[in-house]
């Protein structure tokens, strides 16, 4: 049943139950994300005791290693893949609660430092993506939504097609363009920005056009409301009416989307990785899991699925800054 | 030993040259070599997951560490052993017991002195579990004690003769490190080894590259170097470049001066380039060859075999794939290895003979989809590829293969995956057909590969015959090939040796192991170093 | 990615009707390019032989590299094959690794989903846990550890990239199915003395469902990409099936030799992922345009 | 009225692409400074159009023509041109209505309003600070300096409209055209929002007022224009036109309004039968400003009108419906509960009609909820027709269903999106008990009975007109046979002329087949009209029930005394 006329007005305050509400909300989410962590931790524990192919192998110098059997046993030993596979289990778990990652099968350093710093140069990337991706898809829409038809056209056929195309394939069309036959930009990443534009790029433009697709639409939307007209009627010029009010309505789903196009970026990234030999979580991932370095996969699943919880928080954040409707209507 | 070699350095270097010219066709008038400026080096291979090549052992490994270690002796471009670290040595004659003299003017770059005990403590390193070693090991599988008879002399006691000890020694994989440095734990020991080299690792930044600065006191350059001292280059940037395309998209735009793992249509392309030159300088060992697992049907019987090598007609394939750049091999040996026998008559292609092989193996009856049975079963062959070591022009070829060898009848299932997968397929015999690369220094490496001995899994489940050639006559001709150290002796040894091989039908050679590397025509005085054809820089500099 | 196009099945359509006269221009000239393109596409994956009477895998060496020419409409490969026979056969496999990986993913959705969106509590919190736990799993390493663990292949990456892509559905098909439930209709439905059965069976279900077909139209062009991203790593179908995804990457080798290798299979994803987005945000205008004024 | 214009308006016309007729067909119309002119007419009349065409800002794809266009003698420019920047908010100021959507919900009021200042004046940020502190004051808004910072989500309606209007008169403009500027509020912020509207003209602003209510059209306009399919069909001073209306539109207008209106009288007529149409007219009394004596006139006819329907309740049956002492609260996240009813007691009588009257969050729709068994009530009792009903488990309630239906405020929601009309109904008859009696059986009845063509059964709910969707959602409601009807704000999204067929159609449903409503609605006229007993609901608790002539002749309790206050007539 919907009386809308009923919907009370809600102050929102900070008072003591708001502040209290908002604890609460905290304590919810790390207690979910520890969960989430613990589940990730378990899964891919016993997903990569299915793989085919012996640990040890990638201890002793990875497949193929004709390592002595004393070797071999020697490792088993100290690695305890002798155990059985629940004792393994509890013990994998209860370093990982401790946050000991243990030692990289193939490279033999701790894992955790290791990591991190791959995490590091993926986030850099990723997080400068989104943000590319972002502007470009603002960009796009605000320059294409005005009245126009051929640049309306013009704007979603761009993000659709940029949507459609292979991370892979648009990487090596950039390099073709900008780096071999321009002469612009490095086809590698090398240290400074310069080096981050190819990469960045590959990765954004496909988002670019997902999101551009979204907001091109709560662009469209947003401007059929009424407080536009108030806007209008005030005397407010199109680029005040499109930057103070539109965008971030435009905005808006855009931003809730950020968590999973974050997730997205995060695959992405294996093969922009991969392409422009820029160090980094999705390179790692891909030569652990080859290589089936436990370890590394573990630790770099369980950072994975944090960063992602993080931004997902953030993305929530933002989104009840941008929006406070978005507390009101939780609270409701 | 040592004098009489200085002497014939300049004639070694020319000859070097020579044969470098072959190839690559661009050797200008020198000019004066200039100091300085950091090199950048791409690398296609995996990153090892350690710089020192005695944990575990592979070829990515051999490359990097070639520029900052040494070995007891290296060979020169004719095959020859050279004096290196160790400046003379001697076999008993039984061949029991060899004595090496060492250099005695050679500090490791940590300060510690390069003396017999440096070496007995890095053979014993090799030997250790924990060390993990798999090719080192290999190599000095025979060696039973090692004494420190002086500061510069060492001798090795050996448990039965080892005719390719030398070229065991050669290898990168082997090399002698600071017995200091070894003292460390491996995780520290594979971040920084510390070798005799003229460079030293200072930084590593995992998944992207390895910084190597000149060593300022280096003094032991092989015999066939083309200069003494230090270094010409102030350092070497090692990246780790995985992607070919990018690789070769970094040479041309000169983000980088030198990629190797050059794909072939790169190096046609190149040849265009004013600015690109290419060295080609093929891996020892085994050449590129698809192995047919005679350890289970269809492939025991050897009229199934020899119908298969038959149906398929590889030459045409690798000409337009390869765009020129590798040359056919009818030998199971790398076209480097002296003792390598060529048939090209035994693999001939005759696709009528091939039928009339498999009516008479009993493979006479064909299913709807054109594929050949007995009784109700399809000749059907498994081909897993390793994705991580076939480039993209070797998988084309196999699927080349696939299809010539339909027209034939049999069913070729090529099924592409990583490497774990690929060894796990190998270890479980889930296999019909394989192509394995295999580098090893010396002839030796058909024991390796062919002797029955070789189709027992290492602990790990790894073993390196993977034809599955049982064949007591040839396990004989390999061991006696081991110990004999007459070279012609040794060489008619393998020659028997070959013919039983090719004559079974148990592999189909394709070509040697590529390894091409492009450069930019601002680097000069950069050779491949022959006992592995591993890169080395120690001559090379930069002309602007 | 198909959630972000979808992202907005849940909500209320509040403009629909301006949409017809704004858009209606470009969507219908749009849509009716799709369903050309897509016809076209499906003629190829069905009767293959209409379009071409060359054998896809048919080797010839001699013949390989050659630039688009007549006998040769988009050249020949590395193996002297041609392109044009592969690209109208590669319909066919990369069409069904589309929306097998589709089916896939949806119907792991629809499981979670319903649970979640039907489900008791508990059911609620179990669901909604597992597709948590999935989302915070990136896609490609879900993908990789199933390939790794079951072997590459048709299969493999097609539940591969069903799998990454459940999640994303699960949470759609779930919020739908309560945006339903708490619908005025399914009030009023009580209010008629329906059984909860009946409400289920005749009002949420179609309701909450009916956006499937929409979201399995998006989602086939953007497994088709996702699948030929698991190509490029190694990990896609076997040789020497024809699949755009293969062609594409294998092509991508000889980039600066034959251009048209990475070309025609690349157009052939872009226009087919294109055209499904397209048709796809057609069909969920309408069916909210259906829904709601 | 003074001798200059400030605004002229002549020969104005809107077309639409593809529309067949002009959706504003040559209007001319003036207003002076101080001066505030009302234009009146139903929804698709074209009134909005003609104000937003006042500032340029037709809607896309209008084509806008006039022969003059002119603001204090200076002619206003074309559309599109720059020069509407300057005179929008500064010469001309816009009030929407629902400020809810009119006030951009993602910024705070205060930022809106300062935008105007922003753009119209030269003062610096800390005096424009200020001034919207000023103009929050002026409007009425307490503590400005609060409101200023929350955005409009955080504000109650009337305080939202106000914050609207401030916006509209930041700049100081010459002209105010608010548009239906106290459509969605509660009947006493109505008023005091009329009030401020009132005290801005008489400061001399002159003002457009777009409405389609009569009642606040005669409680704040100085002339009236009334409109009716893009024409301006009758214009005068206020009183005399609502004295003596001559169009026709305007007739039906008047003629529709509940207000006064006796029960048991029917609201609309045909366009074509004048003669019922003055019977209407004559029957109201002299038209006077005192609500009480109406009332009480009007009470006669009511009671000698709707005795019939009295007579045929049968006073020994047990009451229709009945709730005993309800109480409900719901949890807040983390707060104090909301205390939804308070020990509500109500009975409806079994064939009349109780109606339930109360604002926005008074606890009408928690009654409404519980009443169908939607929702347990925490402590207390509901009876249908005598048998217990509130404490039942849902299966328990199933047969019991058939007994009572409803109808719901937004019809088009209450339906399944995918089903046709005929569907719908089929639907709702399945769930018909079998010993209910035999009429109305099928769809084709049905549709018949709410006067609907057959057909309409083919059509999906979403292709036809709100009053048609009332309809559909009344038939539905009778097709299992009920014996009372809760109406749940039945026509408060309606026009007038359509809330007034609608109310005619349930007043004659109930005479022929014995229904007994419980009619819910924030709407003091239509409540008047539809009820024999009123309950007045306040925050959860009943503060009055009693016969509808008592309550609305002699209210006892403040807060109906303050409704009925507030509740603007038309004063003819």
């Amino acid at each position: 049943m919907t009386v809308s006329t009923d919907a009370p007005a809600v102050a929102s305050v900070s008072t003591p139950a708001t502040r209290l509400r908002s604890l609460g909300w905290v304590a919810r989410r790390v207690g979910g994300g520890a969960f989430v962590l613990w589940a990730v931790a378990t899964v891919i524990f016993f997903a990569l005791r299915l793989i085919p192919g012996d640990p040890v192998d990638a201890i002793l110098g990875g497949p193929g290693s004709q390592a002595s059997a004393e070797a071999v046993a020697q490792i088993r030993a100290d690695y305890g893949l002798d155990q059985p596979l629940i004792v393994q289990y509890f013990l994998a778990m209860g370093k990982l609660a401790v946050a000991d990652f243990g030692t990289s099968y193939a490279l033999k350093v701790a894992v955790a430092p290791y990591v991190l710093t791959q995490l590091w140069s993926t986030l850099v990337l990723t997080l400068a993506s989104l943000v590319v991706a972002w502007l470009g898809a603002l960009g796009l829409t605000l320059a294409t939504s005005g009245r126009g038809r051929v640049s309306r056209a013009v704007g979603s056929g761009l993000e659709l097609l940029a949507a459609a195309v292979p991370h892979f394939w648009l990487a090596s069309l950039l390099i073709i363009l900008l780096s071999n036959t321009l002469h612009w930009l490095p086809p590698i990443s090398v240290p400074g920005p310069l080096g981050l534009v190819l990469p960045v790029l590959t990765l954004a433009l496909p988002l670019t056009g997902f999101l551009g697709q979204v907001m091109r639409e709560s662009l469209a939307n947003a401007y059929e409301q009424p407080f536009v007209l108030s806007a209008r009627a005030r005397g407010e010029s199109e680029w005040g009416v499109r930057l103070r009010h539109v965008l971030r309505h435009a905005a808006l789903p855009g931003i809730s989307l950020s968590g999973w196009a974050f997730g997205s970026l995060l695959s992405g990234a294996v093969v922009v990785e991969t392409i422009f030999a820029r160090p980094g979580l999705g390179r790692t991932l891909l030569s652990a899991v080859t290589i089936r370095d436990i370890p590394v996969v573990t630790a770099v699943a369980l950072l994975s699925a944090l960063t992602f919880i993080i931004v997902t928080v953030a993305t929530d954040v933002v989104d009840r800054i941008v929006d406070p409707r978005v507390t009101e209507v939780a609270s409701r | 030993m040592n004098a009489p070699r200085i002497l014939l350095l300049p004639l070694s270097i020319a000859a070097g040259a020579a044969l470098l010219a072959g190839c690559t066709a661009a050797t200008e008038p020198a000019a004066e070599p200039v100091d300085g400026g950091t090199l950048v080096y791409a690398t296609g291979d995996a990153e090892p997951g350690c710089l020192d090549p005695h944990v575990g052992g592979n070829y990515p490994q051999g490359l990097i560490s070639t520029q900052y270690l040494e070995s007891l002796v290296s060979k020169d471009s004719d095959g020859e052993i050279i004096p290196w670290l160790a400046t003379d040595w001697t076999e008993s004659e039984d061949g029991l017991t060899w004595d090496f003299t060492l250099r005695d003017d050679v500090n490791f770059t940590d300060g510690t002195p390069f003396d017999a005990e440096a070496v007995k403590a890095n053979i014993e390193h090799l030997k250790d579990p924990d060390t993990a070693s798999s090719t080192g090991y290999l190599a000095v599988g025979k060696i039973d004690g090692i004494e420190a008879v002086a500061a510069d002399q060492v001798r090795f006691t050996l448990s039965a003769p080892d005719s390719a000890l030398l070229e065991s020694f050669s290898q990168p994989w082997v090399s002698i490190q600071s017995p200091t440095a070894l003292e460390r734990d491996q995780a520290t020991n594979c971040e920084s080894p510390v070798g005799t080299g003229p460079f030293i690792v200072t930084d590593w930044v995992k998944q992207q590259s390895v910084t190597l600065e000149r060593n300022e006191d280096y003094n032991s350059a092989p015999a066939d170097a083309e200069h003494t001292g230090a270094a010409r280059l102030d350092a070497i940037e090692w990246r780790f470049i995985p992607d070919a395309a990018t690789r070769y998209a970094a040479l041309q735009s000169g983000d980088v001066d030198v990629i190797d793992n050059a794909q072939p249509n790169n190096i046609s392309s190149a040849a265009d380039v004013a600015t690109i030159e290419e060295l080609d300088a093929p891996r020892p060992g085994a050449a590129n060859r698809i192995e047919l697992n005679s350890g289970k049907a269809p492939f025991d019987d050897i009229r199934v075999r020899e119908a298969f090598i038959r149906s398929v007609d590889v030459n045409p394939g690798i000409d337009s794939l390869f765009f020129g750049t590798a040359e056919r091999s009818y030998s199971v040996l790398s076209s480097v290895e002296g003792a390598g026998i060529s048939t090209p008559d035994v693999f001939t292609t005759d696709p009528e003979a091939a039928k009339t092989l498999l009516d008479e193996a009993g493979w006479d009856t064909i299913d709807s989809d054109g594929y050949r049975t007995k009784d109700g079963e399809r000749l059907s062959l498994t081909f897993p590829i390793s994705t991580n070591q076939s480039i993209p022009a070797e998988q084309s070829l196999f699927e080349q293969i696939q299809a010539s060898a339909k027209d034939v009848g049999f069913e070729v299932i090529l099924q592409p995956t990583d490497l774990s997968s690929w060894y796990g397929a190998l270890f479980t015999n889930e296999y019909n057909l394989v192509s394995a690369p295999y580098t090893k220094v010396g002839a030796d490496v058909l024991r390796i590969l062919y002797h029955s001995d070789s189709i027992i899994p290492a602990p790990s489940g790894y073993y390196a015959n993977l034809a599955q050639l049982s064949d007591p006559t040839l396990d004989a001709l390999l061991t006696t090939a081991s110990e004999t150290s007459d070279a012609s002796e040794r060489q008619e040894l393998y020659a028997e040796a070959q013919s039983i091989i090719v004559d079974g039908f148990y592999v189909l050679p394709l070509y040697d192991q590529q390894n091409h590397y492009l450069y930019s025509t601002s680097v000069e005085g950069f050779r491949a170093l022959p006992p592995v054809a591993a890169p080395t820089f120690y001559d090379a500099w930069l002309s602007n | 990615m198909t959630e972000i196009l979808a992202g907005r099945l849940s909500q209320p359509a509040g403009r629909a009707p301006g949409i017809r006269g704004r858009y209606g221009w470009l969507r219908n000239t749009g849509v009716m390019i799709a369903l050309a393109v897509l016809a076209l596409i499906l003629t190829a994956a069905l009767a293959p032989q209409l379009m071409t009477t060359a054998d896809p895998d048919a080797v010839a060496p001699a013949e390989a590299f050659q630039s688009p020419s007549a006998a040769h409409f988009f050249g020949t490969d590395e193996s002297g094959r041609d392109v044009y026979t592969r690209v109208v056969f590669g319909a066919g496999n990369s069409l069904l690794i589309g929306t097998a990986a589709t089916t896939v993913g949806l119907g792991l959705a629809l499981v979670l989903g319903l649970l979640g969106g039907l489900g008791s509590r508990l059911g609620d919190f179990v669901s909604t846990r597992i597709v948590e736990v999935m989302f915070a799993l990136p896609g490609l390493l879900l993908a990789l550890v199933f390939i790794a663990i079951a072997g590459p292949g048709v299969v493999t990456s097609t539940v591969a990239v069903g799998l990454s892509t459940a999640p994303g559905y699960a949470r759609i098909i779930r919020s739908q199915l309560r945006s339903v439930r708490n619908a005025s209709y399914v009030e009023a439905a009580t209010v008629l003395s329906h059984s909860r059965a009946r409400i289920v069976w005749q009002h949420i279900l179609p309701g909450a469902l009916s956006p499937i077909f929409v979201l399995g139209t998006l989602g086939v062009g953007q497994a088709i990409v996702w699948a030929s991203s698991l190509g490029f790593l190694g990990l896609g179908v076997a040789p020497p099936a024809a699949e755009w995804g293969a062609m594409l990457s294998s092509g991508r080798t000889y980039i600066d030799v034959a251009w048209w290798l990475t070309v025609f299979p690349g157009l052939a994803i872009v226009a087919t992922a294109a055209s499904f987005t397209v048709l796809g945000r057609a069909l969920n205008a309408r069916t909210r345009q259906e829904a709601r004024g | 009225m003074t001798a200059t214009p400030l605004l002229r308006v002549s020969n104005l016309s809107v077309h639409f692409d593809r529309a067949a007729r002009p959706a504003v067909d040559g209007v001319s119309f003036e207003v002076a400074a101080g001066e505030c002119l009302a234009i009146v007419g139903e929804s698709g009349s074209g009134k909005s159009v003609t104000a937003r065409s006042l500032l340029g800002l037709a809607p896309a794809g209008a084509h806008v023509s006039f022969s003059e266009l002119s603001l204090a003698g200076e002619s206003l420019p074309a559309p599109g041109a720059r020069r509407w920047r300057s005179i929008r908010g500064a010469s001309i100021g816009l009030v929407l209505q629902d400020a809810l959507v009119s006030l951009d919900p993602l910024r705070p009021v205060g930022r809106e309003i300062d935008d105007v200042l922003r753009l119209h004046t030269t003062l610096s940020q800390r005096e424009r600070q200020a001034r919207v502190l000023e103009l929050l004051d002026a409007v009425g808004i307490p503590d400005p300096a609060l409101r200023a910072r929350q955005r409009s989500g955080e504000l109650s309606g009337g305080l939202r409209q106000r914050a609207l209007i401030a916006a509209g008169i930041a700049a100081g403009p010459a002209l105010i055209i608010a548009d239906e500027p106290t459509t969605a509020l509660d009947v006493t912020v109505q008023a005091r929002v009329l009030d401020l509207l009132s005290s801005l003209r008489d400061r001399g602003t002159a003002m457009i007022l777009i409405t389609h209510d009569l009642a606040v059209v005669s409680r704040v306009a100085d002339r009236v224009a009334v409109m009716s399919e893009g024409r301006i069909v009758e214009t005068g001073e206020t009183n005399a036109l609502l004295r003596a209306p001559t169009a026709l539109p305007t007739q039906q207008l008047l003629a529709a309004i509940p207000v006064d209106v006796p029960r048991g009288v029917p609201l609309t007529l045909p366009a074509d039968t004048k003669p019922d149409l003055r019977t209407v007219v004559e029957a109201s009394p002299e038209p006077v400003a005192v609500a009480a004596p109406v009332a009480g006139t009007v009470s006669a006819v009511t009671t000698s009108n709707h005795a019939t329907t009295a007579a045929s309740a049968d006073s020994a049956a047990p009451p229709a419906l009945e709730l005993r002492s309800v109480s409900r609260r719901y949890p807040t996240p983390h707060g104090a509960p909301i205390q939804a009813l308070d020990a509500v007691s109500l009975s409806l009588t079994a064939g009349t009609t109780l109606g339930l009257v109360g604002q926005s969050g008074s606890g009408k729709t928690t009654i409404a909820r519980i009443a169908l068994g939607l929702e347990t009530a925490d402590s207390g009792e509901v009876l249908l027709a005598g048998h217990e009903w509130g404490s039942l488990s849902a299966r328990e309630r199933r047969p019991l269903r058939p007994a009572l239906g409803a109808i719901y405020q937004d019809a088009l929601s209450s339906f399944d999106p995918r089903l046709s009309v005929e569907r719908i109904l089929n639907d709702a008859l399945s769930a018909r008990a079998s010993d209910t009696r035999r009429s109305l059986t099928t769809t084709a009845e049905l549709l018949d009975a709410v006067g609907l063509p057959p057909a309409l059964k083919n059509r999906r709910p979403l292709h036809l007109s709100g009053g048609q969707r009332q309809r559909v959602a009344i038939a539905r409601a009778l097709a299992p046979g009920p014996q009372t009807i809760l109406c749940d704000e039945p026509v408060s999204s309606l026009d007038v002329s359509t809330q007034a067929r609608v109310l005619n159609l349930l007043d004659e449903l109930q005479r022929h087949l014995h229904l007994s409503y419980l009619f819910i609605s924030h709407d003091l006229g239509v409540i008047r009209h539809m009820s024999d007993r009123v309950a007045v609901i306040t925050e959860g608790r009943i503060v009055e029930t009693g016969e509808t002539d008592e309550i609305f002749t002699n209210p006892r309790h403040p807060y109906t005394q303050s409704l009925l206050s507030a509740l603007p007539r038309v004063r003819g």
